[in-house]
């Protein structure tokens, strides 16, 4: 059954499920990318849904192959269909060619036309008469089995990846799930299988697990936080493992509470996160001023959506990168820091915290949708070493006759931090402007120097490597930050495969800029900014840095739809084509246009 | 308790040496040294007790205290109380602030810090005026007071009333004191500092400046006549029928402090169990 | 009034032609409905109506109203709807939302509409969770429900007393309604729209997906026992003892209605009167 | 008494009167201030308080001459002091040489030694003595008087002004403060007294009365807003007067609260703003966002103090430049301009306002303290005109079979708005992505099309002139925004006076940028961006626009205490300097630094 163009082994194939809310199209997805991790594939899966919050309609989107996928591609292999009520919400996601195959229920009704317009060869299959044979069997799981021999994953991978999947339903649930995969794939009887082959250690793991999971690396032990969606998963994935370490979370009563609730837990000597997404960001402002200004550390993760205001919540979008860099009244310098990945979250989240830590700042870390909402079955993400932990005053410390002096001045601009509890060391934060007692003052000696302290000690750290992820080299530069990072390696990828030789340079450390060394990177390359907003955030704020050539030109494309490597390949064609026609004009930063 | 047995000594010792920017003759001067010998009273260790605000005149009282403290945000003392005191339960958690930074802004706060009945101390203390910002209505200012130049009629608006939202909220400690009654003023506190969960202290405490008015409270205050009862609803209505200026504990009830993740049954697990489960 | 007299005629003019994102069974659809009905019952004219809302599944009533309507951001729709009444008090302005909405986020906006008394009704479709994102506990939710991932132990904590603090912080009627009655729920939204002043409609609305449990409140619900009361010290008590299933008007008084900048005595004086005062 | 060299009619001079909190020194300033108006001069009086509430101490700080005065000199001729109490947290702001003389009390002690030290020639004037010998008589009230004679006034201006500053006081007051002004002034006898010339018709107004006044000419007739300082005056001098208007002042729980008031009631159609100052403006971001994305106009007005977080709330900065511009989530355009003066509080306001309306926006109008508390003598400002009012659907206007388009693309990007009442036209606005009816949509197709709306009407519209203050020519361009202005164009004169011919670029509409004008204006130009914060916020905004040659060189200091001329003109001459010595680098946006 298997296509002999499909074969995951060697390149990377694309499957996508669809069907109304209820039908069970993300389910099938989550087994299928199991199943394809039992296999010893890597994998990523992204889902996409309709306004309703339960029915409408559904699909879960997969890709998977022989090496780490940062992004979906350009076209679908396989698509099944569980029915075509509202299939037309995904054509424009799930694009079909002639080499695409799609698997259709005759009983569903007739095709759309954009399937048939696509030239895709279609395969009829009774995905309804087949789940009928089985007790309480899914159509669904009928689409597994079928999907998987389609993409030619083994049989044992496919059960083994429902029994994952399906952990926590009932043994019956299980056992018509196993018959049903098994009349899909063509193969309707047998055994519960044990897996031959042991599967590589990988991680399965949303982004926003993968938050989380840096969270706890780096020490976190408090969380304060209002539910609101992409965000909520990184806050119910730590709520009971926080517990297991000792540690708690707090669903507060709006982010007010919450960022306020983390800055007191901080205070206190814990390291301490809350997560949220643009709307919260903008309630939390406030409070993260008045983190940066008593050098509290905390750490904001935002997981961005379709914006400005309540915007497109279930969509992913670049467009808070301006919020988190400038939305704080006041010289108010933090680091700002985006993911650059699903497993990167787990790093940058784990790197962020340190650094907050380390340096007593804020940190904002931009995550997005695409990243949090979507699993990706990648190799395990080693952590964060080398960063001292918080500068603490050890108990019973000694100190000058005039009091301890919170903010005192210092070589690096890190004066260390009395926890309560210290004898001797009492102080009052205060968001007021002080001197290095903390006591209240408008002097401008004072301010000045407090206003340099807080912006040195995060210029003159020494980052490292991290700051930036640099694939590749070139004339050609694709300078990008966060979720993109994947489609635009993959862009990358296909401008060689036509002899253009094109360099990566994916920013992790977005504040404070590490200038000099973005400099050498884009070094006598054409450089073009890819992001996924409006605006062209990034590209203006490089420019305000002048850490971007004058010629730099920007790609920046909104959302909801992520962008697409062969997308920003045709632009980057289209620069190198102006390039050499000596016609690159003034770079207009808005629109995705060239 | 016999609150004029509560000793002086050693209240000084928990002033520290920053002059407080207040008016002569201002309510919190009162609150601040009723404050202090309190602690000194419990005996509390200095660097064991924080004081946390948000901004006011009231608000500027931690800075006054040798303690732990935050001199926060308008209106967001409870929440940052909270996660310290979620952080930190060895230590003594004190929050400070007016009837503006408690009740206006910080009204919801307020709210949900009473349900949520954490082992906290909240001093509010109420002159019936945005002090800081000169003298503007704050919720607790009759409606028919015409001397802030924002609302030149009054408000014309009902009064917020701390206690009755306190108990309908869920507030499981609620006392009125004065700070011209100094030595109850210590009493209450002492009360509510050592009243396992939420405490609400709602301390009278007259503006000078904006409100000289308020020198007649002396005169209005009295005795609080209802019995401390253990019954919200007979307390929901006493503390509707009562005129404001009762001084003593309106209501007190045990039940469970809330500690979030400081139960003993917190068991420090390894991260490696967690990462484990990860696995494909 | 006998809400069965009530006239369905024209409720479906008061529907708009944008499908609701609801869950199939969740109570707002019948909230919905009611409120159509009502509207029409009452005669307000479409275009003399509006609606405002914050987010959540309940917030999205006003698109499916054929009114004016202001799906805002989450927990303001009260201010929103203050400002837009002071500007147009020709308009009848309804306010519509949750429970997460309205006693969660926007919890400090309750307690000050109540207290401020302005012609709004303000409609709480109350499911004790947070349905749009999926299943968190809300202020009104049980303290040990333990089915949202974020408190898998439940909340710990006291539930949010609706119809207490909106009597505690000085609402002048508070009623309480059942999606499984639409009959009684449409009079009650009559009387809190003609009711001069701030009315609370708290709606118990069942949530089918996250809170299939609550099918059992048609069983739970009863008549309020209590006679309407004037006295604001009384209703403390009784709706303290209230099991909250209790529906009917909880409470209702009348009091001068707070209309800013719109009595009569407002005279449109020319601004050259204003600028010549200017002069030095 | 008069000292020949002191004349305000030729050259403007500058008095101060400190003292501490109580004495009086401010109520003193303002009489000075209205006596030279009744003179017929311009003047200004800036006023600077310590941190209690009541007490403490103060000071009054005046200009006055013969023209418009636009900031405080660099140094002072006159200044006398009350008491030497707090004198030293002053010392600093008063700057005195050999030419200033001082009246000081011999009662009140001896000279503190930043007096000595200065140089100044001191006078020993009995101030509390001459004021015993009036009954209830006050020492400040005889320093008005020695001050108003050294400065050269008329003693019937300072009686005159005195009779304006103390109206609202008793009979008794008054005649004890034309008694001992009298003494002071040096002729003790006289009667009442009655002007004899006509003072031309002028303003005495604080640059919050203005901004007050600006929205009441603009139209709005509703405020919501939540006390803050410095902007408290703004609505307090507002509350009386909307309600003369027919309008509505509403004081709200908090600063979410005012701006979702503001924004329900000019949906209703009323035009509407609030004031507030950085904290607030944190706290509003939100709600910000949201009347971009549902195209309700309002206004926003921020009175700009030190920041970040509580900062110093008493003084000015111009460092909420970044969140004004850049601190909403999504891609949010939106107005963001800057008041250039006391009296240009009043224009900015005004024609921010009725921009708003016309585009269906939000408009942020950035003051600060300097502007805000500060008093001048000015010229009455003209109205603003030209401006076509909100686009408003007539009742009973037809529409579309399909129903209303509240959100229908159109030329310029502007759709007429129903206001509720509108038979036919019933919508609901969104802060969800919308489609043209205003029913949430999640598609790109109409999120694109709705971003490109939002921010092309904003790029697209005329504006005409008053996107900037251009003044003089020359090869130095000091460009610059808000409160500066005032210190440019002094420090802009004292180069000329030097032969350095400088032109002054004031922004006024800072978002969107008039980029083209801009560059126009800055041709051919040295350019130096001078501004009052620590992070250099215009400098980096307009090279992200790519606004600013290469070259171009930041003049950023943070407050407390406002720029001066003398400051800005050195650090001109620095840039000059090292311009002609070839050795102008790389320009670092921090530090005042050139
Ligand atoms: C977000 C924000 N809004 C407004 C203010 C201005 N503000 C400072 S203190 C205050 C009111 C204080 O009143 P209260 O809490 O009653 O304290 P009091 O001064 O009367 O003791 C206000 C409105 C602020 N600092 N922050
Ligand atoms: C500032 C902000 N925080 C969080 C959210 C996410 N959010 C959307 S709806 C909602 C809760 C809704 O619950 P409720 O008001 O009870 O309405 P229901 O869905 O139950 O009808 C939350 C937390 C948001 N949209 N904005
Ligand atoms: S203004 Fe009032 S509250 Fe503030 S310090 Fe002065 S007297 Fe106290
Ligand atoms: S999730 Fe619950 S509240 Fe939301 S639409 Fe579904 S049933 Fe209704
Ligand atoms: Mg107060
Ligand atoms: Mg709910």
């Amino acid at each position: 059954m298997a296509n002999p163009a499909i074969d995951p082994w060697t390149r990377p194939i694309s499957v996508a499920v669809t069907g109304s809310g209820g039908s069970g199209a993300v389910t099938a997805g989550l087994i299928l990318l199991a199943a394809a991790a039992r296999a010893g594939l890597f994998g990523l899966m992204m889902r996409s849904a309709g306004p309703q919050i339960r029915g409408g309609e559904s699909a879960a989107m997969l890709r998977f192959g022989p090496r780490e996928l940062g992004c979906m591609g350009d076209r679908f292999d396989l698509l099944a269909s569980l029915d075509w009520g509202n299939h037309a919400r995904f054509s424009d996601e799930i694009s079909l060619d002639a080499r695409s195959l799609v698997l259709a229920d005759p009983q569903a009704g007739p095709l759309p036309g954009s399937i048939s317009d696509s030239g895709a060869a279609v395969r009829m299959l009774a995905l309804r008469q087949e789940a009928a044979a089985v007790a309480a069997g899914r159509p669904n799981m009928v689409a597994v089995g079928a999907l998987g021999a389609a993409a030619g994953l083994p049989l044992d991978a496919l059960l083994s990846g429902a029994m994952r999947t399906l952990a926590d339903k009932g043994g019956d649930v299980l056992d018509a799930a196993f018959a049903c995969i098994r009349r899909g794939y063509g193969e309707p009887a047998g055994t519960a299988p044990t897996l031959q082959q042991q599967p590589p250690p990988r991680w399965n793991i949303s982004g926003n697990e993968a938050a989380g999971l840096g969270a706890l690396r780096a020490g976190v032990r408090f969380v304060a936080a209002y539910p609101i969606t992409p965000a909520s998963e990184i806050l119910e994935w730590l709520a009971p493992r926080l517990e297991r370490l000792g540690g708690a979370l707090l669903q507060a009563e709006d982010e007010l509470a919450s960022i306020n609730m983390i800055i007191g837990a901080s205070f206190g000597g814990v390291p301490s996160l809350t997560a949220t997404s643009g709307p919260g960001l903008s309630l939390m402002l406030e409070g993260i001023g008045l983190a940066v200004a008593t050098e509290t550390p905390v750490v904001v993760v935002d997981v961005m959506r379709g914006g400005p205001s309540t915007g497109i919540p279930t969509k992913s979008e670049q467009s808070d990168l301006d919020a988190a860099l400038h939305g704080l009244h006041g010289d108010a310098p933090h680091l700002v820091l985006a993911a650059l990945g699903i497993g990167d979250c787990t790093f940058t989240v784990d790197w962020a915290t340190r650094l907050a830590e380390r340096l007593q700042s804020v940190a904002i870390v931009l995550s997005d949708q695409s990243l949090g909402q979507s699993r990706a079955i990648i190799d395990p993400v080693p952590p964060v070493d080398g960063i001292a932990p918080r500068g603490v005053v050890p108990s019973g410390a000694a100190h000058e006759d005039d009091g301890y002096r919170r903010y005192a001045p210092t070589d690096d601009g890190i004066s260390p931090m009395a926890l309560p509890g210290t004898p001797g060391c009492t102080y009052t934060a205060d968001g007021l402007e002080h001197d290095p007692r903390g006591t209240p003052s408008s002097r401008s000696t004072d301010h000045r120097a407090q206003l340099d302290k807080r912006r040195d000690k995060l210029h003159t750290f020494t980052y490292g490597d991290a700051w930036a992820e640099i694939d590749g080299k070139g004339d050609l530069c694709l300078l990008t930050w966060g979720s993109c990072r994947g489609a635009v390696m993959e862009a990358a990828a296909q401008l060689r495969e036509d002899g253009i030789a094109a360099r990566v340079v994916a920013l992790r450390l977005i504040m404070p800029l590490r200038r000099e060394a973005l400099l050498s990177a884009l070094a006598g390359s054409t450089v073009m900014v890819v992001e996924q907003n409006h605006g062209g955030q990034l590209f203006r704020y490089l420019h305000g840095e002048r850490a971007l050539p004058a010629h730099a030109r920007s790609l920046a494309r909104p959302g909801p739809s992520v962008l697409r490597p062969a997308e920003i390949a045709a632009a980057a064609r289209r620069l190198l084509q102006e390039t050499h026609d000596g016609c690159i004009g003034h770079s207009e930063p808005w629109g995705e246009g060239l | 308790m016999d609150a004029s047995a509560i000793p002086s000594l050693g209240a000084k010792d928990y002033k520290s040496d920053i002059k407080p920017v207040w008016c002569p003759g201002c309510g919190h001067f009162t609150v601040l040294s009723a404050l202090t010998k309190t602690l000194a009273y419990l005996g509390i260790p200095k660097h064991l007790c924080a004081v946390v605000s948000g901004i006011g005149c009231s608000s500027r009282l931690p800075a006054y205290v040798d303690s732990y403290g935050f001199h926060g945000v308008h209106g967001r003392a409870l929440p940052l109380a909270a996660g310290l005191k979620a952080a930190r339960p060895d230590l003594t958690v004190l929050v400070a602030g007016g009837d503006g930074d408690g009740f206006s802004i910080g009204g919801n706060h307020f709210l949900h810090a009473c349900r949520r009945n954490m082992d906290l101390t909240y001093i509010v203390m109420d002159n019936e005026v945005y002090g800081m910002t000169k003298g503007q209505a704050s919720p607790t200012t009759q409606s028919d007071w015409a001397r802030s130049k924002l609302t030149p009629h009054g408000t014309g608006i009902r009064r917020f009333q701390p206690a009755a939202i306190a108990l309908a909220a869920g507030a499981s400690f609620i006392a009125r004191g004065f700070s011209g009654d100094p030595a109850g003023l210590s009493g209450l506190l002492a009360q509510a500092i050592e009243h396992p969960g939420f405490a609400f202290v709602h301390v009278l405490s007259p503006c000078q400046t904006f409100r000289p008015e308020q020198r007649a409270w002396k005169q209005q205050v009295h005795p609080c006549r209802m019995q401390p009862t253990h019954d919200a609803a007979h307390a929901a209505e006493l503390i509707q029928r009562d005129d404001g200026m009762a001084l003593g504990v309106l209501y007190s009830e045990q039940i469970p402090v809330h500690a979030p993740g400081t139960g003993p049954t917190a068991a420090r697990e390894a991260l490696a169990g967690i990462e484990r489960e990860l696995l494909s």
